[in-house]
């Protein structure tokens, strides 16, 4: 298989589905020439041009909006938030009336659309720029919040999700747009609200997604030579969350870490969390149930101060040694 | 509250049906115009009385004063155009032709409601017939009709959206990114501002630094309207002129209509900010009586027959009532249907 | 003591600490001669005048965006939202300004507001006027979440709130405004973040705020004549979270409940739970710890569904019981 | 890039130094002026230079093209105004008084920079001097400036606060929220649009259905001029009519200026979508080329004299960078302070 950039696997997944079906299209800011803050839309203002590749003036919350009418009417559209910070801005359209619109009208509109955007730190760019906000989002019933963590994840998902009848938030990672994996060239699709299982262990099971999946497997394999296993749990859609998966893991491992770059208070490892407590599964779970998660501030601009925000592969590697040795 | 209509003279003078004329406006539509306000008006009185009586759960938001702006809008518009309502939106729905039974229904939550009494008055919608829905967040249609703007552009289909919103709405943020964006691309889009007077409590003018509100359009380089919100003739007037544009391909509209609303802005209001010389006044304005001596005076209705337009549409109402206490109410196992598609 | 409502105790909060200091002030929409939706600043503008209780037009980003610049300047404004779910027009202002001034200017800007916002169901309002969005919330380091039960809470908290150099969202809820409680006249503080113990029991812990509280002491009351003793834990504030009473709470009963009105996916519930599950109290607790909260859909608007849309009486009755005898 | 300053003839005939005159500003405060110019194009030269050097992490937007605005706009103010600035913000920053060592040091991240590394470029502030900072948000200032504008009314004092932003920033909604709100309550705010005909890669012309950006002063009722940013005479004379205006309890202004950036947007700008014919023809309209012509025609400067000014505010960046380097990290346990007062 071809290897392919998780940026190169977006553009992909955009360029494929906007072939595939002309009521996709691509709506926000600098998406055309410039090709996105991050590149992820380069070349396809060429290819569609500016009816399919919709530039707008700065007004987030227009843009998910006109998002959410131009769904209702049959339009597929694909809006992006050039940071994830500024959903802020569309919070009223996406959860007072994207996600409820169908609800409200007992269930009869529909809102195929997906809203792409960057989170998470490690740019230099501090407070504004560096959050993972998905914690929010996965609160809002009638959304879908997709956290790929793989080129390969991020085409399939990404297809899923412009095919999806619903609005879908699609939480990419500026850290993630370089790293490399296979990528199939023809169009696959990957279910939304199926984990995955990034690596198999018997010691403990780490749920972990997006910039968290590479940082976890690389300490699982330093912790391998120690002869600790660790099994790493992707739910790649963290809203519908694949609950049944994270629970047979735990099952066999005895064992749970949820390791996410959010912020920890009210982070959605208390959701993964609590989702294994209320079970049955509880009882198979030998000692405490951690969280490694963001220090709870906004990022700092200075470097090491915003590496030591985040959990970092050796902070991740530490947790689940501490774990394992029982030191909870 | 409502019952006695004043009926202030048109003033006009030669050809007492000019302007209807000059509209070409058949008589029949005219009294059909004018039933549908009568409707409205009935409808709205019928509302406050159930929620009196304790038979509404929730809150509603009535437009009795204000059913010219429907009836004229609904006019100028294509069945198959598009709605997208606010929260004081009951005369609008009557004007796009919606079945006031189901109407009924919405508002006493049952099954048999527009939204399967999931959304109440203020999220009524029917899809079906491009009608997308009143709106509880104050200015949250503005923004949605760009969209529907840009899919009927996308799809070279010849329908327009009408985006319905007050004066108070006008100064949310909302507001100016949209008129920014149908202005600069050209979106078939007419966007109508209900300046009722008042936002709530708060009257437009200690709420909007500049009037009218319909003068803001300049600033995107986009067409504005002011209109007597009152007179319905007008208010058809000035909306077909704005409909024809936008549908044209010309570009969006603002179109002001100054109104009034009677009954307070929601069941929560003591009515503590207005006076009743200001509300005696506009009643010597109301819409409906006005029409109905426009009428008279054309020699197109007789009082008496007007009168009987009027009382008959009671009898629609109450059969909407009927029906509607009648309907069954969603099952409650259904809780959690229609959160996904 | 003096019996009051809900409402007359966070108007006698407002009126005290305006009288008090005159950099209080109140700002939002119809707050003056309508009193706000529900009446809590009624009276104000005759008594303090339009300077002191300012109505803004229908701008909710730039209320919040407004409150917290003259917050910074040495106001100390108190803003309505007059429903919770307005906050989210106001997302941006609080949590990418107010929420982080203090940190990315490092520590040299204080921003002392509050903003006090009704939140819930039962009113029959819908999806758009109900909900409760304090999960989200408590994710954003920088501010502080108010969640009161009673009108003696509200009042105590309210006055700690204002005086806070913190921005601070105060949650009120529709349904508590006329449930009435004994407040004294004079002024007094409630510390934020210091969890208070509502009842006391020995068999099972429930952690609820706000209106959940009222219910789970009235499911408590039946429950008790079964000779089940609920001790009932009122967090008050939800973020900065007492972790430390809830905690202690755990280790006497040995059993753990959450009951919140939010939505159940990603509802603080997690954050509760995790924060025990984290520690040593996890070995503490004999079966899976529940969570009962709203189901996750938007309000609806008929009476009976928007009841079963959140937990009554019954429904904490219930699932206390099945938690007592074991049935997870 | 921005080394050849071109030295465009500012074309005036009778008494070459009129205008200063006329604005009372003493040769003394010219050179002044045109010194902070010169330093502000260094700044950022070297900005440009440590970000390609791998010095600093992150991103920042360099304002060199536009030192006119700055410098014009600084000048205006009080140094006791208060100041709310946008993401292009360095020069602002130097025109009201800013250490440029403590700038640096943030810059580079440093326990002695202004928000001791926790900002950086895009929230440099200075909470003491009235200075509350950048933004990283589009607009994120507009609205915080209301409130400050509203706490200066309220305390009875005498300053005024400037809200800086950006062509792009003037289409989000909060900009129409902020400027209803001072309009309608006469705040003593001016706002300031830096129209640098792009934001980011969309050229105002694309973004904005209708120039100038001034023109939206006029749908609120409010004061509104536009003027050639490039001019720092130009830039000073409005700045001043709009702040003793606003100072005087008149109203709040909104002054757009004209100008342009010469380096791309930011880090990750490949300048696709400016041709170089375009750039060239801004430089010809260079500020700082354009005031040094004004400086020696009207005899106040020669060419040499204008020349060692410039070279003179190297070694203060020089220096800067110096002290920047040579400044000490913030502690790594210090990572959760300041989240909490
Ligand atoms: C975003 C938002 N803010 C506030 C409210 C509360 N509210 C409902 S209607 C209303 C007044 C709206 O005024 P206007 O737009 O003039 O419409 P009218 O009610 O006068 O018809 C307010 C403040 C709301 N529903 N949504
Ligand atoms: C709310 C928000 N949207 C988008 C961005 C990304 N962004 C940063 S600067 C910029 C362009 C701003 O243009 P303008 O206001 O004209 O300022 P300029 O950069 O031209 O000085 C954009 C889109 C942002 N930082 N904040
Ligand atoms: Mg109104
Ligand atoms: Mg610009």
């Amino acid at each position: 298989m071809p290897e392919k950039t998780y940026l190169e696997a977006i553009r992909e997944a955009l360029r494929g589905e906007m072939l595939r079906d002309e009521r996709v299209f691509l709506f926000g800011e600098d998406i055309g020439r410039y090709g996105g803050a991050f590149g992820a839309t380069y070349g396809l203002l060429d290819e569609f041009g500016e009816e399919r590749v919709w530039e707008t003036p700065i007004s987030e919350a227009a843009i998910v909006g006109a998002a959410t009418g131009a769904a209702m009417v049959g339009m597929r559209p694909v809006a992006e938030m050039m940071f994830m910070d500024f959903i802020l801005l569309g919070m009223e359209q996406l959860v007072n009336q994207a996600a409820k619109a169908r609800y409200m009208f007992g269930g009869k509109a529909t809102v195929p659309m997906v809203i792409r955007m960057p989170g998470g730190s490690g740019t230099g760019a501090a407070a504004q720029h560096s959050q993972s906000l998905e914690s929010l989002l996965i609160h809002i019933p009638g959304i879908k919040v997709v956290n790929p963590s793989t080129p390969y994840d991020a085409k399939g998902l990404l297809l899923s999700s412009i095919r999806d009848p619903n609005p879908i938030c699609f939480v990419e990672h500026k850290l993630l747009y370089k790293t490399k994996g296979e990528v199939p060239d023809g169009e696959y699709t990957i279910p939304l609200g199926v984990a995955d299982i990034k690596r198999e262990g018997r010691d403990i099971t780490v749920v972990a997604a997006n910039i968290m999946v590479p940082r976890t497997l690389a300490a699982a394999e330093r912790l391998a030579e120690e002869g600790i296993e660790v099994e790493v749990v992707d739910p790649r859609t963290l809203r519908p969350l694949d609950v049944d998966t994270i629970r047979d893991s735990v099952r066999k491992t005895g064992r749970l870490l949820v390791v996410h770059e959010a912020v920890k208070t009210g982070g959605w490892a208390g959701e993964v969390i609590a989702s294994v407590a209320e079970s049955p599964t509880f009882d198979f779970i030998d000692g405490p149930i951690r969280r490694l998660a963001g220090a709870d501030v906004p990022i700092p601009y200075n470097r090491e101060l915003e590496l030591a925000a985040v959990p970092q592969e050796e902070d991740i590697e530490r947790e689940i040694r501490a774990i394992v040795e029982n030191q909870y | 509250m409502t019952s006695k209509k004043s009926k202030t003279k048109t003033g006009q003078k030669k050809n007492k049906n000019e302007l209807a004329e000059k509209l070409n406006l058949s008589q029949e539509t005219l009294i059909e115009m004018f039933r549908q306000m009568c409707q409205i008006r009935r409808f709205e009185r019928m509302a406050d009385q159930l929620y009196a009586a304790g038979k509404v759960h929730g809150t509603m938001h009535l437009s009795a004063g204000q059913e010219a702006v429907a009836v004229g809008a609904g006019l100028a518009m294509r069945p198959d155009d598009y709605l997208l309502n606010h929260h004081r939106g009951h005369g609008h729905f009557v004007a796009k032709g919606a079945d006031i039974n189901r109407m009924m229904a919405e508002f006493l939550g049952k099954d048999t409601g527009y939204c399967r009494g999931r959304g109440g008055s203020m999220h009524i919608a029917d899809v079906e017939a491009n009608n997308l829905g009143a709106n509880g967040i104050v200015g949250g249609g503005i923004s949605l009709a760009v969209g529907v703007g840009i899919a009927l552009k996308m799809q070279k289909r010849d329908q327009i959206v009408l985006g319905i919103f007050g004066d108070g709405a006008a100064n949310e943020g909302i507001f100016h990114e949209s008129m920014n964006m149908v202005a600069l691309w050209d979106l078939p889009v007419v966007y109508l501002c209900e300046n009722n007077q008042y936002g709530m409590s708060m009257p437009v003018s200690r709420a909007t630094s500049k009037q009218p509100i319909a003068g803001r359009a300049e600033a995107y380089g986009m067409l504005g309207y002011f209109v007597d919100g009152n007179d319905v003739l007008q208010v058809y007037e000035t909306m077909k002129k704005a409909v024809d544009h936008a549908r044209a391909g010309k570009g969006p509209v603002l179109v002001e209509a100054a109104t009034y609303r009677y009954f307070g802005h929601s069941k929560s209001d003591r009515n503590l900010y207005r006076t009743k010389k200001e509300i005696d006044g506009w009643r010597e304005k109301d819409p409906i009586g006005r029409f109905e001596g426009y009428l008279i005076e054309a020699g197109i209705l007789t009082e008496k027959e007007a009168d009987e337009i009027d009382q008959s549409q009671q009898e629609l109402i109450d059969a909407a009532v009927k029906f509607a206490e009648e309907a069954p109410e969603p099952k409650i196992e259904s809780l959690t249907e229609f959160v996904y598609a």
